[in-house]
């Protein structure tokens, strides 16, 4: 061969649309490149540009327009092999799969050679190329189908999804406590203060300790009340005896002063001042 | 898709704020078009899609940040029955301090710490405070004049009672075996259910 | 507000379709009401819907996790003008690999690694697991015991998919484009029939 051949550098997609192939080299290479030169940038490219050495394979099938289910093995084999060695002269790094794809396809090419066995028992001939072309098909068809689904619109590339505010603060979530809660507690409370025998909690009525409450929140707004006034109206005899005892519970504890300065004078009642 | 009338123009606003998940300024709803457009173009777009959004569940707003689609609030509870979140529940002392408080009152702190065998954060009373279900109704006579707390008419409403007398304790305390060696001064009032304050 | 009509289920599941962040499943949608509402009924507002939103920059759509509102496509180049950074572009490494694993699921690195012919780049797999499209649901049951890869519900919802029968048709083995005209002794690959997942 007078003219020899460069190494193609392939594009990053080496096989790409169905469109270039086009670019048909005719004859398949019979030797290898004599002066074979290319500028290890473009060799890492290349490198680059291909998954793997079913992907190299292919695009050499397809460069060369081989009829992949009746492969010429020892054209195929050479071309190959001139790349692999093209990118160990320059000491590219390369994957340990490129080297065994090597060796599986001269182990193919030289089975090729050998007279071909007995039909087997299918009847169908054995061909050494069937496990490389199955692999080839596969590998082709998974890639291809990586294109498609690359292409399939996808969230966040080529839609949003719609998301609109929700104003979370605008019903604020109070704890909800119920009156059982309460007495749920309480209870604890008190079986608690029992099991600690110097904690006595008496039993006190809690409707005198709610006149209690309501008296002082009367005197507090007041400063100071009629005694009578500090009965509910109306009210009944309960209450009255109720309102009855909280003002002397009040009294007890020193929370509120009742005064009288003469019989039958008004009796008042004001808040206790410690400082007074 | 090129942009040659208010139509589109509404219509990419519509996407962007739809997308978009902090609220838009008018300066970048306008970076959003290639052509130049006029702020009061601009302006009159966006007032025309509120407007067209009028009777949806989201409405366009305007905020100090920006403008953003928000869901309208007569929806948050049917948004709120799908992520429900955790109801929040005051922690054992809260309701310990709002149980003695409701029982006992008025109380001290004083109080409540001898009855708990702990000492009162002041973070639980305010937390109760700030719920408007206690209140200080006066100060105790005594050194310090510590504070006394009681429950508030809005804790019993907030509770669905009418009178403290209603809190469960008081109709089942007398029965309880708890209370058996306890003091017989509990029958003085016969018939305090009856009590309203 | 009470839910007596198709218009207010209709609001109601706007609202909640709206301001969900996550598709929302038929019984997801469900539990939003008080009213049992039947499956039939609700498909037939979330179909009404639907078409209320024709010609609006968001669509309703259903995809394998359920249903959301997302945008057009045709609005995405004035969403990516308010935000710059495009989500990163796949390689092919990482395409061929999500191939594999959606159209032969389960399996294993080593099933990978056998139809690609190179090992696997454990970043190729870690990426796909953090976009949430793969997920291991198994251990094969040889020596190693080999996890066994598979697609997620989200990668099809990613891929506006609403189960895997929706993934593109594999081309025909060796009746690819690239051996477009290099077929004929197809008895020699015994399993040449078009495979679909």
């Amino acid at each position: 061969m007078s003219d020899p051949e460069q190494l193609e550098i392939p594009t990053a997609e080496p096989a790409a649309e169905p469109a270039a192939i086009a670019r048909v080299l005719g004859q398949p290479w019979n030797e290898l490149p004599q002066d074979l030169f290319i500028p290890p940038d473009a060799l890492e490219v290349i490198l680059e540009a291909f998954e793997g050495p079913l992907d190299l394979l292919l695009w050499l099938i397809r460069r060369n327009n081989i009829n992949v289910l009746d492969i010429p093995m020892a054209d195929l084999t050479r071309q190959y092999i001139v790349y692999i060695e093209a990118m160990q002269i320059h000491r590219l790094e390369l994957a340990a799969e490129y080297l065994v794809m090597a060796a599986m396809l001269i182990e193919i090419k030289s089975r090729m050679l050998l007279p071909r066995p007995e039909k087997l028992a299918e009847g169908e001939e054995h061909d050494p190329r069937a496990e490389l072309v199955r692999r080839l098909l596969e590998y082709e068809q998974m890639k291809l189908a990586g294109r498609n689904l690359d292409e399939l619109p996808k969230l966040g590339r080529d839609f949003e999804m719609v998301t609109v505010y929700l104003d979370r603060l605008a019903v604020k979530r109070l704890p909800q406590v119920s009156a059982g809660d309460l007495q749920a507690v309480w209870s604890d409370i008190l079986r608690r203060a029992q099991m600690n025998s110097h904690h006595r909690i008496g039993r006190q009525d809690l409707s005198v300790r709610e006149h209690m409450s309501r008296i002082l929140k009367l005197l507090k707004a007041k400063g100071q009340s009629l005694f009578t006034d500090l009965f509910p109206e109306p009210a009944g005899r309960p209450e009255l005896v109720v309102t009855f005892l909280a003002v002397l519970e009040l009294t007890r504890e020193r929370l509120i002063d009742v005064m009288q300065t003469e019989p039958f004078a008004p009796i008042y009642a004001n808040l206790c001042h410690v400082d007074q | 898709m090129s942009i040659n009338n208010i139509e589109d123009v509404k219509r990419v606003l519509e996407a962007v704020l739809l997308s978009a998940s902090v609220p838009l300024t008018l300066g970048e709803l306008k970076r959003v078009f290639e052509e130049e457009l006029h702020n009061d173009f601009l302006r009159r777009a966006l007032d025309e899609l509120r407007q067209e959004w009028q009777g949806r569940a989201a409405e366009l707003t305007q905020v100090a940040e920006g403008w953003r689609f928000q869901t309208r609030p007569e929806y948050q509870p049917y948004i709120d029955r799908l992520n429900p979140e955790k109801p929040a529940k005051y922690s054992r002392a809260v309701m310990e301090t709002l149980a003695i408080i409701a029982y006992r009152q008025p109380v001290t702190r004083g109080d409540i710490e001898e009855i708990r065998g702990v000492a009162v954060n002041s973070q639980i009373v305010r937390t109760l405070e700030e719920r408007g279900w206690i209140e200080v109704v006066g100060h105790k006579d005594v050194p310090g004049r510590p504070e006394l707390f009681a429950t508030t008419k809005q804790f019993l409403g907030d509770l669905n009672l009418r009178a403290l007398s209603e809190l469960p304790a008081l109709a089942e305390l007398g029965k309880a075996a708890l209370f058996a060696d306890s003091h017989g001064e509990a029958d003085v009032i016969a018939d305090n259910q009856a009590v309203s304050p």
